[in-house]
């Protein structure tokens, strides 16, 4: 969201490299090497997550393996996605749609969680395996 | 100038002028015009008849389901009938009527308006929302010709995987309004962050655009939570996925999280635009500025985001864990706080004003003593150790009433009653616009207070049966409902009347200070014709009483003639 | 009882009491018949007269002011007031979070009093299915009423064989959704001697509004007595007659009438040693072996013209009852054995529906 | 769309591109950011609705660990992987086309859409791979899960046990086919009517009996699965006719330094599609 109270004029809202009063648009090009570069990372972070599991971590796998998910996520919305040049407010909608599913799970979660020893075995089974 | 195809022709701006052009309403004619506009004023007509037919259609449900109820036993239909019939009022009235009530009827038309602007910002999204609305309509009326629904409108499995009828003909016209009322939600935001005029700060908006703001936020972040609920609904009962059926080891109460997480935001999906038109309408009919203009819109956005952390109040005895009941109580509090802020800065307002009992106002006033009578009785549901014994019964029946039909619904005709010598250029009778009034709040009473008293003595809701008992309570209730029935109908007669008979509506016949009154009644095509001139929304003092046009002017200006 | 006993919530408003929720059948309530309800009754009534306070401000001042400044000719001029005010605003949002607060508080304590039940309850475990109770005694003996000693807690395990149900006893303010794959529990101690409603509200299906049955709380030392006697009190009838009760008990006539007409299941009169043809085309004639079977595994064979709803009995019904229900079945048919000649002759006069004659193969 | 008011005279000449200005817009600047942010927020409501499928993953593996430790070693790891540099390799060449739009190199921008077409057709072949995999060993969700077919793979701890069994597996779920329908099994017949009306059986309803270490509620892991990757699925199909489309336009001559919105606006949908897979993966496939 812009600041509140800030005045907003049409005339400004182009994107970051335009004049004001301008009608073309001035794009962002992100440069070649940086998209490359990225792919790269990419390539090399999934080649890490496979090579993770061959790895016994216990309980921490699943932690490591969402956080090289996250940073590939945020290197494809940064770069790919052209976020890090882009109005605030995308990142806000983006981030914010994040923490309402994070919410979302959490509570259900937090939920199922302290139920489950009610749930019938043979409908369910039990956590513990 | 006007080639015909005003549809998709792009308006050449400075060109026209308001004689070669008629009215929005004129200035294109046939069904094509109509139904491939991209005119936001045509789409949100269009949408308002869509709303009222799928609301009368949904009421004349509910008044079978009252005449049903007149007797302990049956009536007039069998239970399994009576059993569709609830389902579909709920599911017609929450997802046909309320959810895009006012902001895509109402709001479409006034958004823009309001912003000065010639159109929303995305016009083609905005006329795709309107077809997939009608198509989605015309799924939930095919459902009745494939054998109905009996589910209750919160579709809770097993229940709904395991019943007979049409529910994956429901749940996915459910699914199609729900894109619909994404593409609405989309289309304000951007229009509100990119639409406003030079000088129109965020804290310069009229309020109407704070709440349907945030009523967006809510319909864009909690809306894809009920595509993907009814998705994995069908999938459960079309191939038996196992997520939700318990028979496959799945967990119903999870289904209804995925229910509620969106379910309870809509409800504000309801009531927030309603406020908005009754913040609008208490300072024009008081003639006084808005009391904390700050605090309104704060507690707008304060109740779009409290209302996603709450949905677990409605499951307080389904199973749900003790620890998240307990969060779920304490936070759903929260919500009040903003609402409550809302209703002692409306009485402000009305503090020494010039009230003007005009319908408009006095459905505001009906909207602030049956919202609080809804929003009260809230408190006696968030309360835990209360709701385990009011939950599932004619309590509740009557606080969702009170909020949605004498909150929402009595703002959407306090709006439509103050916008239409807007939209159709002519003024109706305020006397049997009154009268309407009156009897609709009447009715509305009588209908509906009973079922506080019924459900805390022990009367479940959804019973087709009951015990006789009841008799006398449900009976009142049903009379009340055929009141109200006449109230409404005289209501809409009103306005229908005025299509006919109506005396032509100056500019400016209420005295608004918000820019959709320096437009045409009804506008021209492409909204305003002279250019703007750029007030606070409630700043009054500009304007003078015209006897000769009936309506108001800008102070100083020479006399101006009513539009044509 | 537990830690959040009525020491910490129930005292300040004990005064308050006899205005606020004493009446046995008041205005707003059913009366009160557990050890918790008078308190969830204060509480509602606390809410009550808070949310009347602000209702009758809000109105009053509403309409006062509607009065007092309504609009006398167009074009009047308008006083000049505050356009917003910090110390109004402040007011108003901190008596809601205080008001908000408190009921809160109010209303946890009231929880978590009814849903921890105490250690030495009484154990029932109760089964929901369309559209009836079952409740299991810990001998084993499965009632379709809920029958609970007085003064002392009861805790009922509870769980579905279909479809979500809740157990409602508007009399005790409990209240519990049935989960099929789950155990729910809810507890109460009734207070009063008597019989009390109680119902489905969960909504189940077509005989949702017909899922009812009542609680009797027996007077003290009564329900051990009335336990054993219960047990067995068939083994001590003639066996048509406590057939005839059975089907009463175990909720059979729900579906099954006992004057000839068809219903949701057909007709117990003349069942017994009827010949009708089944849904997957094969005859049947109702003999014991069938009639049992009908019971236990209701889906083996399905007859022409009725929809497969009936749930299985296995495990809520004794051996020895069934061979009851068949003694009352045989003593309300017509039909000792098979002639089928009676059978049309009986079906003729009956009221049943075309549906149901269809069952006649000729 | 009609009357382009600020357009060029001859679109197809420079590198700029057909561009006009809606009326409603002021500038073409205001209208490129309204589009821009309208795809964010449709991105967001995307999310969202993935979301719910998140939620019902974790909850499961939460509540039912041993089950997503062994369904996942029926999945293909190495496929799976497979499908995620092809996916990264797609969105590395759709935001190249982006740059090239931008840049008004039209040639480079069909090649490169092109070529991002291309690796979503490669996603959704190696995804059929899988798919039909599964479909012939009944590895399907809930109500369909066959469990007999689980018999030969013993405990599944090897990588692609299915591949080394596939013969007999086929031959044995035939053989269990024809029985089901043809001589009627009194048993199994009674077990799939409860199933199909009663919908209160136990574990009958997915017919065929586990063997021993098979933990139970396996089809709720193929359940989920068959959601997630399906609706992901449903969404590479639509950015495939959308980039399609795209590509049309840019051999038209569409685009250019003055209109690249829609290459743009599509791109990012086609970076989401990537996005959620890259958590997809692990999730379902990595589990340990
Ligand atoms: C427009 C719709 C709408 C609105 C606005 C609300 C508003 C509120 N609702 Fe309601 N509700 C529904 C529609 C709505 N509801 C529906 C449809 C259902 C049932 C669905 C179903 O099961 O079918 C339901 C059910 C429902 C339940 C579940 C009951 C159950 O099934 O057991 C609960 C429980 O907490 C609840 C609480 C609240 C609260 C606390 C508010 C609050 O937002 C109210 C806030 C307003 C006020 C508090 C009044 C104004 C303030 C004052 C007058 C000042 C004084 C205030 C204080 C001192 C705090 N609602
Ligand atoms: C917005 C939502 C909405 C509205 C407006 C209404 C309106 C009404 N409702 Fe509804 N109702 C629900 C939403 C709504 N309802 C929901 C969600 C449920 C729960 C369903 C479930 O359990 O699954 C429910 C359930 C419900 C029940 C409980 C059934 C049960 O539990 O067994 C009852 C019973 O009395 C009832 C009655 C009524 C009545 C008499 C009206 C009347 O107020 C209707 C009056 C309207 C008319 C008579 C139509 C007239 C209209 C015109 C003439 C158009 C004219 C145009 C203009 C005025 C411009 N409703
Ligand atoms: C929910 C409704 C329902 C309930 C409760 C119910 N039944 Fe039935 N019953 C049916 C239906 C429907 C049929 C016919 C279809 C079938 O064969 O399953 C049936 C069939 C039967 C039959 C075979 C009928 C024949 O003509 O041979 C017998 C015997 C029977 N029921 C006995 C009982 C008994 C004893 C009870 C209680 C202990 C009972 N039923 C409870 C619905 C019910
Ligand atoms: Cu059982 Cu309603
Ligand atoms: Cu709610």
């Amino acid at each position: 969201m812009e600041k509140p109270g800030q005045i907003l004029e049409p005339e400004s809202t182009g994107t970051v490299h335009d004049e004001p009063g301008g009608g073309n648009l001035h794009p962002h090009a992100v440069p070649l090497w940086m998209l490359a570069a990225v792919f790269a990372v990419l390539i090399g972070l999934t080649i890490l997550t496979v090579a993770v599991t061959y790895v016994d971590l216990g309980r921490m796998n699943i932690g490591v393996a969402l956080i090289i998910a996250t940073i590939k996520g945020v290197l494809v919305a940064e770069i790919f996605m052209h976020l890090r040049w882009d109005r605030p407010f995308h990142r806000i909608a983006l981030i914010s749609a994040v923490c309402f599913v994070a919410l979302f799970i959490g509570i259900a979660m937090l939920d199922s969680l302290s139920y489950l020893p009610d749930v019938i075995p043979g409908h369910a089974p039990a956590v513990d395996q | 100038m006007n080639t015909g195809a005003t549809t998709t022709a792009d308006h050449v701006p400075g060109t026209a002028t308001h004689d070669d052009h008629g009215n929005y309403l004129t200035c294109d004619k046939g069904f094509r015009s109509w139904i491939l506009t991209l005119d936001h004023k045509r789409i949100g007509v269009m949408y308002l008849g869509m709303i009222l037919f799928s609301f009368l259609v949904g009421g004349i449900m509910a008044l079978l389901v009252r005449t049903e109820l007149l007797t302990p036993t049956q009536t007039i239909m069998s239970a399994d009938d009576y059993n569709r019939m609830f389902t579909l009022h709920g599911a017609v009235m929450i997802f046909l009527f309320i959810i895009p009530g006012i902001p895509a009827a109402l709001g479409n038309f006034v958004l823009p308006l309001m912003l000065g602007a010639k159109d929303v910002a995305l016009p083609r999204l905005n006329l795709a929302s309107f077809h997939i609305y009608a198509v989605g309509a015309v799924m939930a009326v095919l459902s009745i010709l494939l054998g109905g629904v009996d589910t209750g409108w919160t579709f809770y499995t097993p229940y709904s995987t395991t019943t007979n009828g049409a529910v994956i003909m429901v749940t996915m016209s459910v699914f199609v309004l729900g894109f619909s009322s994404i593409f609405t939600g989309i289309n304000f935001i951007v229009t509100v962050h990119k639409m406003r005029p030079a000088g129109m700060g965020w804290f310069k908006m009229p309020l109407m655009l704070w709440a349907l703001y945030s009523t967006a936020i809510i319909q864009v972040l909690a809306t894809p939570v009920l595509a993907i609920t009814v998705l994995l609904l069908v999938a459960e009962r079309a191939l038996g996925i196992g997520i939700f059926d318990p028979a496959l080891g799945g967990d119903p109460v999870l289904f209804q999280h995925f229910f509620w997480f969106y379910s309870h935001p809509a409800v504000y999906i309801m009531i927030l635009p309603a406020m908005g038109i009754i913040s609008e309408l208490v300072a024009v009919y008081c003639r006084k500025p808005i009391f904390g203009y700050k605090a309104i819109a704060y507690s707008s956005i304060a109740i779009a985001i409290f209302s996603f952390l709450v949905w677990g109040h409605h499951m307080f005895v389904s199973g749900q864990s003790d620890l998240a009941t307990v969060i779920f109580s304490a936070l759903t509090f929260s919500v009040s706080i903003p609402s409550a802020v809302k209703v002692f800065n409306w009485l402000s307002t009305m503090y020494r004003g010039s009230i003007k009992m005009d319908a408009p106002m006095l459905y505001t006033m009906s909207f602030i003593v049956l919202f609080g009578i809804g929003g009260l009785t809230g408190l006696f549901l968030a309360t835990l150790s209360t709701d385990v014994h009011l939950h599932d019964t004619y309590f509740i029946v009557a606080h969702f009433h009170y909020t949605m039909m004498g909150g929402t619904m009595i703002a959407f005709l306090a709006g439509l009653y103050h916008w239409w010598p807007k939209m159709f250029g002519r003024m109706y009778s305020m006397k049997w616009a009154n009268i309407g009034a009156t009897l609709v709040f009447i009715g509305f009473n009588l209908t509906f207070f009973i079922q506080f008293i019924m459900g805390s003595k022990g009367m479940p809701r959804r019973y087709f049966n009951y015990p006789p008992e009841f008799e006398i309570y449900h009976q009142i209730s049903s009379i009340g409902s055929y009141v109200l029935a006449v109230g409404l109908f005289v209501a809409g007669g009103v306005l229908v009347h005025s299509l006919l008979a109506g005396r032509r509506a100056p500019r400016n016949p209420c005295g608004g200070a918000t820019l959709e009154w320096q437009a045409d009644s009804p506008p021209i095509h492409h909204n305003f014709d002279e250019p703007l001139v750029l007030t606070d929304p409630y700043d009054y003092s500009g304007q003078e009483w015209d006897e000769t046009v009936q309506g108001y002017v800008i102070a100083g200006a020479s006399k101006e003639t009513s539009s044509t | 009882m537990n830690a959040f006993d009525s020491a910490a919530l129930g005292q300040p408003h004990a005064g308050l009491r006899p205005f606020l929720a004493q009446l046995p059948d008041s205005f707003w309530m059913p009366s009160q018949a557990s050890s918790v309800a008078s308190e969830v009754d204060t509480v509602f009534f606390v809410i009550y007269w808070i949310s009347a306070f602000f209702f009758a401000i809000i109105v009053g001042l509403m309409v006062l002011f509607a009065v007092r400044y309504r609009r006398r000719r167009e074009g009047e001029s308008v006083a000049k007031t505050a356009h917003h005010s910090v110390a109004l605003e402040v007011t108003w949002t901190a008596i809601p979070v205080i008001v908000s607060a408190i009921l809160f508080v109010v209303g946890f304590k009231g929880y978590m009093n009814l849903v921890t039940p105490p250690r030495n309850s009484y154990e029932i475990s109760v089964t929901g299915q369309k559209w009836q109770w079952f409740f299991t005694y810990p001998n084993g003996y499965v009632t379709s009423e809920l029958h609970v000693p007085v003064d002392r807690p009861v805790n009922l395990t509870m769980t579905s064989e279909d479809v979500l149900h809740s157990l409602w006893i508007p009399a005790f303010r409990v209240k519990k959704d049935l989960v099929p794959g789950r155990y729910t529990r809810a507890w109460f101690e009734a207070t009063e001697p008597g019989t009390y409603p109680l119902l489905c509200t969960e909504y189940c299906g077509t005989g949702h509004s017909d899922m009812l049955s009542v609680v009797t709380v027996h007077e003290s030392g009564r329900f051990d007595t009335w336990l054993e006697q219960a047990a067995n009190l068939y083994d001590t009838m003639p066996p048509a007659e406590a057939g005839e009760m059975l089907v009463q008990r175990k909720g059979c006539v729900q579906c099954h009438s006992l004057t000839g007409a068809a219903g949701i299941g057909p007709t117990f009169v003349d069942m017994y040693g009827h010949s009708f043809a089944t849904k997957e085309g094969t005859q049947i004639v109702a003999d014991d072996n069938y009639i049992r079977e009908s019971i236990v595994d209701p889906m083996a064979s399905i007859i022409a013209g009725y929809e497969p709803v009936m749930p299985t009995f296995a495990g809520k019904i004794k051996d020895s009852e069934i061979t009851y229900i068949i003694a009352y079945l045989k003593s309300v048919s017509s039909l000792g054995g098979t002639d089928e000649d009676e059978a049309a002759a009986a079906d003729g006069e009956g009221t049943e529906t075309e549906e149901a004659s269809t069952e006649e193969v000729h | 769309m009609s009357s382009a008011t600020n357009s060029s005279p001859d679109p197809g000449q420079g590198n700029e591109g057909k561009h006009h200005l809606a009326h409603y817009f002021d500038t073409r600047a205001q209208q490129y950011d309204s589009h821009k942010l309208a795809m964010w927020l449709f991105l967001a409501t995307e999310i969202l609705m993935f979301g719910g499928l998140f939620c019902a993953y974790a909850i499961y593996r939460a509540t039912h660990p041993e089950v997503f430790l062994y369904a996942h070693t029926l999945l293909d790891k190495n496929l799976g992987a497979i499908n995620t540099i092809v996916l990264l390799f797609s969105s590395f060449t759709m935001a190249w086309g982006v740059r090239a739009a931008m840049l008004g190199q039209r040639k480079l921008l069909m090649g490169l859409l092109a070529v991002t077409i291309l690796c979503g057709f490669g996603f959704m072949g190696i995804k059929s791979i899988e798919y039909t995999h599964k479909w012939k060993h009944g590895l399907l969700w809930g109500e369909r899960f066959d469990y007999a077919a689980l018999q030969d793979h013993g405990g599944g701890h090897g990588e692609t046990v299915v591949d080394e069994h596939a013969h007999a597996a086929d031959d044995q779920i035939d053989a269990h086919a024809d029985d089901d329908h043809g001589h009627a099994d009194v048993d199994d017949e009674a077990a799939a009517v409860m199933a199909e009306l009663d919908r209160d059986a136990e574990i009958t309803v997915a017919h065929g009996h586990a063997p021993e270490d098979v933990p139970r509620n396996l089809h709720i892991f193929f359940g989920i699965y068959f959601v997630m990757t399906g609706l992901h699925g449903i969404h590479v199909l639509a950015g495939m006719g959308m980039l399609t489309w795209l590509l049309v336009r840019a051999t038209r001559g569409d685009f250019g330094t003055h209109n690249y919105t829609a290459v743009d606006l599509g791109g990012l949908y086609w970076h989401l599609v990537d996005l959620i897979w890259i958590f997809l993966f692990p999730l379902l496939y990595l589990i340990h």
